[in-house]
């Protein structure tokens, strides 16, 4: 069970160094968008996951505490998919210019 | 984090500056955690990251992000920047004679404080002592923090509340039976998700307000996430939707309600032959002992205060968002 | 892992920096759970983590339906992007 | 019941301020009564307070019944609780202030109807909220409770303000700015106390201070203490905080000034009192020998600030106010000469300001209500046209000049006797010249009102027609009128009866 | 600043005193923001930076190394002479600064609807324009 723990948390803090890298790199608002939203959730969701499972080996009242946990999963999974959405259509409306090859 | 400060107010935008307070909040938030304050962090993350920024967001939208900034001045900051660093020096001029940071034994540590950790659960039967002490043992300092709550969304909404637009909110309770004239541009996917979310929210914050005497949180946490979760559905919905289950007037007699519990609560007690707020007193109406009942007590307490701060939160929000016109807004 | 995050804030247009402030929060409920494991008190921090979870969504959503309805290009008026003049 | 007695008094205005809301919601006419309802309960149990107190000493009261707890690490026993406190020092005050907010209550009611039509029942709750605020600043005996009363009373009138209507929501919202930097400032003081102190009640400070300083005095103390002070003048708008308040108070709906004029300052230099001469005590600020000198110059600077500009002005309102800068200058610099006839002086002006203020708020309520403005190029006739109210206002300057009968003149004796003993010859010239401006600027309102209008008995000239405000706004400007001579008469009995005793035992007669 | 809350023996002294200049410095920001900016949202950005500041103070005096979450775990609740006091933080500030939370963002609230209205009446929010505005 540790092993599976860590073994998930180093992955998802693996694809969360992705995240932060393309927020950086990336030329424009769309593209830093797109690894944020995608690599945001999933490594917050793998990391979360590895939390269950060290949770679950502690006392008595561990599978409370891995409910809640995966209420906090559900939430992200929901939500930080839809905030990101939202975010893109705010983008998109105040105008936003997509990155093109030919500009700096 | 001071970096942050400096962002925060640099930015010219306005906008950004609210965006980057609302991470500024969510940092402190997480040094408090660390420090073992979990109440405040709870409340901070509540009401820093969360109300706040929106309150920033929406009163922004009723007015403009943009800032002129204009030349000269310079000087009147400079100066005034002077008296600053000289008022911190003059701060920092203390700091020798502090006790050590985390000293377990200094005089804030070791004076009052052990009583509370020591007697609070044969005086009240509440583990989370924050919540005792809240509640209990300076119970007076909530309640008149619910009253500024109270003082805050009656302020706001009398300041901003435009009385003539009044019958305009009654026409449209007339037309109930009009489908809701949703903005074209909502997206269908952040409805779906908050109608959702929404539920889970509140009960949620139900379990918040309940569970405080074991865990943190208590009237105050749950009662602003309560709110958020109405103010959630006004910005994913519209204004409206929220306003044609919730009238002005009802809002704000809950608010008042709630204080109102709060001080009959401290007021029952005066009449039961004991000091004001002396919940212990209740032991003949409520079950269990005097410890027992001031368990009840606080509970009841936390509810009042619960009430309050969401209707507040709401009010306030709607006020904000809307320019007092009650219709339309963020 | 914060201070990369820091740099991100400093972002060119302000809802760049949402994006970077909604990372920061989803981050921050990782973090808070493990502050969580390390003072081995997980039960106090997974509630504050959920109310994180829910209100940095709430403020998403907020600032974003502040650009839907305003639908205006932002940074117009900032002269030099986030930089302080 | 007599124990309740100190809890009445803050619950009175506060419980009918949630009753008022509640209630005009559904008939606005209700709430009124329900705010003077709570005041008049609050006034008696003040009252009553002042006899008891004047008999028995001090009375303590516990919330929630935690009282002296004996902690084991310590020798002494500590209060856990809150604590609220009715002693010398602080009875009268309680009394001057629930009087004067129940006569305001009436007198105002007239004017809330006029200048805020439809707002009433939010102008009650957060009236009665502001009373609550005020009286608790007044009778707490912790120092945190103080600061939420502060900001309870604070809050309340950053609304009260911004109902005037033009520029009194930028008026408002720089009070806001200076008064949250002084509650801030505030706070930090009680931070540095409590770090050095561990306890929040003020009794128990007072105990703990002098031992703490036993090796040395403390920085951090000395550090607090001056956060404090400034904090408290922040509020108060003493002289290099005084910004806000003009503008504030003048733009203000007449209806909220003549409560917050009035009252609002008071209360703030009483909270500095208290911090003053209980938390710490009078020899601290007597061994404070670089403070003290700027505290008193800077007292004279506000008196002969406020004097000054309330010469330029030619609103009314704007001169009452540069009147309250001043006023808070005797008090302040009374406070800080620190010894007994100074602090007699302080003391007694305290409620006797209170009342002299409101009462000339109230006479120049009624002159806006009947001439919409005030002006004193529209003062022309106004003797004629409204005689009793002039008279209340006559005789309000009266007492603010300092003329034998009123009240103002003791307390100007004694403040002037105290800085004659203290060897500050420039607060007392201070305080000659500001009678001296009083004096001129009630002739030049006598000249105008009087004289530049031809006398209606001289033939040939229409009468000029009465025009009175109305009698329930008349009735309390002119019982507060009385009250100055009244309270002028009673100073002896005041003085040994209560303030005498209020005084710190170490100070020499 | 996340170095803080591990509170390492050898750096101890050093934090203790990083950690109130911290302190300090903002709350010397959020004083001039309040004080010499012109921007009425900024001020009350600044209004609450102040405010975070002291919060900040008061909980840093009220910390404890190695102390946990003031809240009793369910072996120290069922036989109450088992609590050590130093194994829980302080309460007290928590609570004092709950409480100023509370009034800070109430503060705030009352701050933008005042400066709504006001830029309802001059549509800036630049001091010295609304200022310009009132000559007139």
């Amino acid at each position: 069970m540790e092993i599976l723990a860590y073994t998930l948390i180093s992955t998802g803090l693996i694809f969360f160094l992705g995240t932060t890298i393309g927020l950086l790199r990336f030329p424009d608002f769309y593209s830093r968008m797109h690894a944020a939203g995608k690599g945001d959730t999933l490594s917050t969701v793998v990391i979360l996951l590895g939390c269950i499972c060290i949770v679950s080996t502690q006392g008595d009242m561990s599978w409370l505490l891995g409910l809640k946990i995966l209420l906090i999963i559900n939430f992200i999974f929901i939500g930080s998919p839809t905030a990101t959405h939202a975010m893109m259509d705010a983008g998109n409306k105040a105008g936003a210019e997509p990155w093109r090859k030919d500009s700096k | 984090m001071v970096l942050f400060a400096l962002i925060s107010l640099s930015i010219q935008n306005l906008m950004g500056a609210a965006i980057v307070f609302g991470a500024y909040s969510f940092m402190m938030c997480l040094i408090w955690a660390g420090m073992g304050a979990v109440d405040v962090a709870f409340t901070e993350a509540a009401v820093g990251a969360g109300v706040s920024t929106v309150f920033i967001v929406s009163t922004i939208y009723n007015t403009s992000a943009t800032m002129r900034s204009r030349p000269g001045g310079m000087a009147f900051k400079f100066f005034i920047g002077v008296v600053v660093t000289l008022a911190g020096a003059f701060l920092l001029s203390a700091l020798t004679d502090f006790p050590d940071w985390g000293d377990p034994n200094s005089p804030v540590n070791a004076t009052v404080v052990p009583y509370y950790i020591e007697n609070s659960i044969d005086d009240t039967h509440v583990p989370n002592l924050v919540t005792s002490v809240l509640a209990d043992y300076r119970g007076f300092d909530t309640l008149l923090e619910t009253t500024v709550v109270f003082i805050a969304c009656i302020a706001i909404y009398s300041i901003l509340r435009i009385e003539t637009a009044k019958s305009k909110t009654d026409e449209t309770e007339e037309g109930i039976t009009s489908p809701p004239s949703y903005n074209p541009s909502d997206s269908l996917i952040v409805r779906q998700a908050s109608r959702f979310m929404i539920p889970f929210m509140q009960l949620f914050a139900l379990y918040v307000i309940a569970h405080g005497h074991y865990s943190p949180g208590g009237g105050f946490q749950g009662g602003v996430i309560l709110g958020a979760s109405l103010i959630l559905l006004a910005i994913s919905f519209d204004l409206k939707f929220l306003l044609r289950h919730w009238r002005e007037k009802s809002l704000m007699l809950l608010v008042a309600s709630g204080v109102f519990l709060y001080a009959a609560v401290g007021l029952a007690c005066v009449f039961m032959g004991g000091n004001y707020l002396e919940y212990g007193i209740l032991d003949s109406i409520l079950p269990g002992d005097q410890a027992m009942a001031r368990s009840h007590g606080i509970l009841l307490v936390e509810i009042g205060v619960g009430i309050t701060v969401m209707f507040s939160m709401v009010a306030i929000h709607i006020n904000l968002a809307s320019n007092g016109r009650f219709d339309r807004g963020l | 892992m914060l201070l990369v995050l820091i740099r991100a804030v400093k972002g060119p247009t302000v809802i760049d920096r949402l994006v970077a402030i909604n990372v920061i929060g989803t981050k921050s409920i990782v973090l808070l759970l493990f502050a969580g494991i390390l003072f081995s008190q997980l039960e106090m921090f997974v509630d504050i983590a959920l109310g994180y979870g829910l209100l940095n969504y709430i403020v998403s959503i907020a600032a974003s339906r502040y650009y839907q309805h305003r639908k205006s290009l932002e940074p117009v008026h900032a002269p030099q992007g986030g930089q302080p003049s | 019941m007599t124990e309740q007695l100190p809890i009445v008094i803050i619950l009175g205005p506060l419980l009918a301020a949630v009753l008022a809301a509640f209630a005009g919601w559904f008939r606005p006419k209700l709430s009124h009564p329900f705010v003077l309802l709570g005041l008049a309960v609050s006034f008696a149990a003040a009252l009553k307070l002042v006899f008891i107190v004047a008999d028995g000493g001090a009375q303590k009261y516990w919330l929630g019944g935690w009282g002296d707890k004996v902690i084991p690490s310590q020798k002494e026993p500590f209060v856990v609780g809150i604590q609220i406190t009715v002693d010398h020092l602080n009875t009268l005050l309680l009394a001057a202030v629930s009087g004067i907010a129940l006569l305001t209550a009436i007198y105002a009611k007239r004017l809330v109807d006029t200048e805020l039509a439809g707002r009433q029942r939010y102008f009650d709750a957060l009236f009665a909220l502001l009373v609550a605020g005020l009286l608790g600043i007044s009778i707490t005996g912790d120092i945190f409770n103080l600061y939420v009363f502060m900001e309870i009373a604070a809050l309340s009138s950053y609304a009260l303000i911004a109902y005037g209507k033009g520029r009194s929501y930028m008026a408002s919202f720089n009070y806001l700015i200076m008064g949250t930097m002084g509650a801030c400032l505030y706070l930090l003081g009680i931070g540095f106390i409590f770090i050095k102190g561990g306890t929040l009640n003020i009794d128990d400070l007072s105990r703990i201070i002098p031992t703490l300083q036993a090796n040395g005095p403390s920085q951090a103390l000395f550090v607090g203490f001056v956060l404090i002070i400034l904090g408290a003048w922040a509020k108060m708008a003493f002289f290099p905080f005084h910004g806000w308040l003009p503008n504030a108070y003048t733009y203000a709906p007449t209806a909220s000034a003549s409560v917050l004029a009035p009252l609002a300052t008071k209360v703030a230099v009483y909270a500095m009192l208290r911090i003053m001469l209980t938390v710490y005590s009078i020899d601290y600020i007597n061994g404070l020998t670089g403070i003290q000198p700027i505290a008193l110059y800077l007292s004279t600077a506000a008196i002969v600030m406020g004097s000054f500009f309330s010469l330029t002005q030619t609103n009314l309102k704007m001169i009452a106010c540069y009147f309250i800068i001043s006023e808070v200058g005797y008090m302040v610099g009374g406070a800080w000469l620190a010894n007994k006839p100074g602090l007699t002086g302080a003391m007694y002006h305290l409620v006797a300001d209170a009342a002299m203020t409101s009462a000339l708020f109230m006479a120049i309520g009624c002159i806006v209500y009947r001439l919409g403005q005030a002006q004193l190029d529209d003062l022309k006739g106004v003797f004629f046209k409204m005689p009793v109210t002039m008279a209340a206002f006559v005789v309000t300057m009266a007492a603010l000049i300092g003329v034998p009968p009123t009240c103002g003149f003791f307390s100007k004796w004694y403040l002037i006797q105290g800085a004659a003993q203290a060897g500050v010859w420039h607060f007392v010239a201070a305080l000659l010249l500001s009678s001296l401006v009083k004096a001129i600027i009630l002739f030049r309102i006598i000249e105008i009102g009087y004289n530049r209008v031809p006398h209606p008995a001289i033939e040939g000239n229409p009468a000029i027609p009465r025009n009175e405000a109305p009698l329930s706004m008349l009735i309390p400007t002119a019982a507060m009128a009385l009250g100055l001579v009244a309270l002028g008469l009673g100073t002896s009995t005041l003085v040994n009866t209560i303030i005498a005793k209020a005084l710190p035992a170490a100070l020499a007669p | 600043m996340v170095d803080s809350t591990a509170g390492s023996d050898t750096m101890e002294n050093l934090i203790a005193n990083f950690n109130y200049v911290i302190v300090v410095i903002l709350m010397m920001i959020g004083l001039w923001a309040m004080l010499a900016q012109k921007n009425l949202i900024k001020k009350c950005i600044g209004m609450a930076i102040f405010q975070t500041g002291i919060i900040l103070f008061f909980i840093s005096i009220g910390a404890k190394n190695e102390a946990k979450v003031p809240i009793l775990s369910k072996f120290v609740v069922e036989n109450s002479s088992a609590i050590i006091v130093n194994d829980y933080a302080n309460p007290l500030t928590q609570i004092l600064m709950l409480t100023a939370i509370v009034v800070g963002v109430a503060t705030l609230g009352v701050g933008l609807a005042l400066a709504q209205k006001v830029y309802q009446q001059h549509s800036t929010f630049h001091e010295d324009e609304i200022l310009e505005n009132q000559r007139k």
